[in-house]
């Protein structure tokens, strides 16, 4: 049996257990491991300060210990320096400031070119973009597996494009997206290139300079850091081009009345008190993650992948979405509703997801209506799937 | 709650699911209920009367006769549906200040459907009541 | 001698008094009571999950927590319903999304007042709104004491005057604004009333509805909660005139390629995944607030605050900034530059801060370029206050 | 540290420092070394010269010499001008190289004022040295 050895580092899987509860949405949210709770904990124990601010000690401590996971995100991405990462409370966030960062470069008749797989996060602020504009969103489609098509990709990207922005690693399929092929495109017009790396930094460790993009966003809390937290790579020359968006706090160089100076990136992208505790604790789960052997890591995530999606196929009546490279897997059901079949989970104490996944439209481009996603983490064991099939027999035939 | 003023339709409900054992009989019982809802016509399965802040779609039509509110419900989820007939069963009837002030909540645990009231728009109960309330409010 | 019987509910500053350190910038950000960093370990040790999208047992207790939270705020602002309650990262990305939310209803001509101390962070926001639509910043100016000029706003406030945005209690001058007389003056022009509450919060419990304002904003950080965590209050009705500002995740009601409609308030501007175990977190805090005898600690806030300020006044060439109602004091001494003043209080283990407290243009009127601010919390005691008043004259007897 | 390549303030800057016993001492001589700094005329403290990221002024004036490098530098705090005098004591006369590599943090924690070379801007010594650095790459 299939066994994880690093399964004990997290300590709600224990407590999710007793209650007879698996734990198949990590690419919801992933749990923390016991180095996140004590780094908060020690954090808020022995003196807690805000940061860039103020020279007494705890400050001082607050600010080092903040400071030194920009310093392991830029080396965890492989970025030129700490000053290209920029904190921001997620994802989302990061890709609207990304968005609204960049509006003055987007004229009428632009092209912005996003992929039909993409998350709200990555649709929505580029759709409004494009509508506050009078530019076109340009929907790059996927082929039968689920990868962008690039031989589309390669006719609708164009002079007129000024943007792409693409997912690393689809939240629905679970495939990985050919981004070394995808981006050159997309430079050899001179547009500027954003990666949506939320669910993909959570499976594979990124290099943002051999990808090559200008922009690479994450969210912690997938990465089995804390909620709230959020990570914005930039190029720094890319990073220069955006235009300062919110304001407030020590983002300002000099301000009077009528008139302020910003500061550059990464500071003047960072208004107001950052969530301090929470950058600091995505530091302590980096070390963690950085002390674990890769290689076996990756080995089990895979064999834990192959066992989900073989269990699928095996099963009558079960269509999967696309063809998933790693992570999840979506599927439908013949002739039962999603609902229905994530009700009849939950009864059983399997958490996976069931619905649109934040991507209506792909889902309308697949033609069915929401579907149930499970999602893995290095933390899940053969067992969780065990249970998991074993409640979706059982579930199965109650509705059929 | 005023228990003497229970519908029938209610007391039915909990004579059913109180004495439920287990999900799979509960699950069985929500199925049955919800073949009980009347039947919606295609073209009141319309955007008009569909339900916001339900993962899956739900629709709702109202009518008030001499004070009291009559509610069909519809959804494409099986399990969904049979929630929806046991809401229907408590507060079908009912006048505009009565629905204002039932408590939802307790009605689903003491059918030992508390955990089925999910406080996000998972399956959307709560979104159906303010829905009703809002109607019976017009 | 003054001791604050609710010193120990704080483990950090057992810690910082073992190392000698004296913390008197609660004003910059609070400590956290136990109750805080018990109910961040519990959350995440008892399973997390990502909160209003998944049915199974883990995003269901997370998502009623997360809104219990939001409810047990509504109650602690009186507010009429919970759903006039919007989470942000802080009171800056309140304010942001305010002066954001707002654009469309800011025409070339109009006006925008704020006061003369206001943080950056409800200066930027307007000003940049004002720079972008053309309309004029109007800044309504102080009297002696550092309390707004309710003359003077009288004169300025007039029938252009879209928005009001004044502070509740100054971070620099720790004087408490009359916005009982301020906030009709706008309202009788119909204009939109925003209360910066960030200090005003800590040490007043505030009913939005007696108060009588449009929107009101807050920090959880300096509310003894976790970073990360801001309020935003918004009348119902004044929520409804704010547009959509960042986009993606549960914010959408129905999402197409080309086109979406967004949900109201408060999803509806919680784009991406939220804060989750921060808004927990605050939750436990205010439980625990509530729990505390709110005059007895009204009272040891006042009696530490007169100490502050009588130590500070009883010594030769200290100027007090203002005459601070609460809370905290600013000051200057002639001849001594409040950086070296600072940096000889931090060798001392005193934590002070020290500069423009993010209010340059405040700093410019009063003829000064930086000052030294001691502020208070309610776990400070006496003795915080004579380490305070000692260091400060070793350091000024070293310096003059 | 490549000792023989000290020069002769920096090797006055260790006897100095390293027998200083308690911050007051350390407060003395910071602001002693802070006198020796040569005075700024009121026209080169200007915006131009001035150093973002210090929260008091700072400025500072580079001029190169045979590839050496000679600054100046001033602040109207007093112990930041100790600060920058000891920085100084260090770099002065560096070629742009040296001046790349030279390790700051090294330095002041030798002086046992590893404490004051604040992350963040408050006193802004890091600055001034990306500023110099900055200066002599162009
Ligand atoms: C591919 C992708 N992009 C973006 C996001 C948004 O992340 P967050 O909600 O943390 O901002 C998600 C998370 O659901 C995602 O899966
Ligand atoms: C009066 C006032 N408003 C706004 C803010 C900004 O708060 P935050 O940095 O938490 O967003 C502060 C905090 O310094 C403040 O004192």
């Amino acid at each position: 049996m299939l066994s994880s050895p690093w399964r004990s580092d997290f300590p709600a899987l224990a407590v999710m257990e007793a209650q007879g509860e698996v734990y198949l949405d990590s690419a919801a949210t992933a749990q923390k491991p016991q180095a996140l709770i004590s780094a908060l904990t020690g954090y808020y124990t022995s003196g807690a300060a805000n940061v860039h601010r103020a020279q007494h000690a705890s400050a001082e401590r607050a600010t080092r210990a903040f400071e030194g996971t920009r310093t392991k995100l830029a080396s965890w991405l492989n970025a030129a320096e700490p000053t290209e990462i920029i904190f921001t409370r997620g994802a989302t966030e990061a890709l609207n400031l990304l968005a609204y960062g960049m509006e003055a470069h987007i004229d009428a008749g632009d092209e912005i070119a996003i992929t039909a797989l993409e998350h709200h996060a990555n649709l929505l602020p580029w759709q409004q973009l494009a509508q506050r504009r009078n530019a076109h969103l340009v929907v790059l489609p996927l082929d039968k597996a689920g990868h962008i098509d690039l031989e589309a990709a390669t006719q609708l990207i164009g002079p007129r494009t000024r943007v792409l922005a693409a997912s690393q690693l689809s939240n629905v399929l679970g495939t990985q997206q050919p981004l070394h092929r995808l981006l050159p495109l997309a430079k050899a017009q001179g547009a500027l290139t954003v990666v949506d790396g939320a669910q993909g930094i959570v499976h594979q460790r990124t290099d943002v300079r051999s990808l090559g993009c200008d922009f690479y966003v994450l969210s912690s809390h997938k990465l089995y850091g804390p909620e709230g937290v959020g990570v914005l790579y930039g190029r720094r020359e890319a990073l220069a081009r955006l235009r300062h968006w919110q304001f407030g706090g020590e983002m300002v160089q000099l301000a009077e009345f009528q008139h302020a100076q910003f500061r550059p990136a990464p500071l003047g992208f960072e208004a107001g008190t950052p969530p301090i505790a929470g950058v600091i604790g995505l530091g302590a789960v980096l070390d963690y993650l950085g002390g674990l052997d890769q290689a076996a890591l990756a080995a089990h995530e895979h064999r834990l992948h192959r066992m989900l999606v073989d269990g699928l196929a095996m099963r009558d009546g079960i269509r999967l979405l696309g063809r998933p490279d790693c992570a999840l897997a979506s599927f439908t059901v013949e002739g039962v509703h999603p609902a229905d079949l994530s009700h009849l989970l939950t009864e059983q104490g399997v958490a996976v997801r069931s619905g649109t996944h934040c991507a209506m439209p792909l889902m309308g481009r697949l033609g069915v209506s929401g579907a149930i996603r499970a999602s893995l983490a290095f933390y899940n064991d053969g067992a969780d799937l065990e249970v998991f099939f074993c409640a979706l027999d059982r579930a199965l035939e109650l509705l059929r | 709650m005023n228990e003497p003023t229970l519908p029938p339709a209610a007391r039915e409900a909990i004579d059913a699911f109180t004495g439920a054992a287990g999900w799979e009989q509960r699950a069985r019982l929500l199925m049955q209920w919800g073949e009980r809802l009347e039947p919606l016509a295609d073209s009141e399965r319309s955007d008009e009367n569909r339900v916001r802040g339900c993962e899956s779609q739900v629709w709702l039509i109202a009518s008030e006769h001499d004070s009291r509110w009559h509610f069909r419900a519809d959804s494409e989820a099986r399990l969904l549906r049979g929630l929806l007939a046991v809401l229907l069963a408590r507060v079908d009837g009912l006048d505009a200040q009565a629905l204002r002030t039932v408590d939802v909540a307790e009605w689903f645990n003491r059918l030992g459907l508390g955990r089925q009231l999910s406080p996000s728009r998972a399956n959307g109960i709560n979104a159906v009541l303010s829905r009703m309330q809002a109607l019976a409010a017009r």
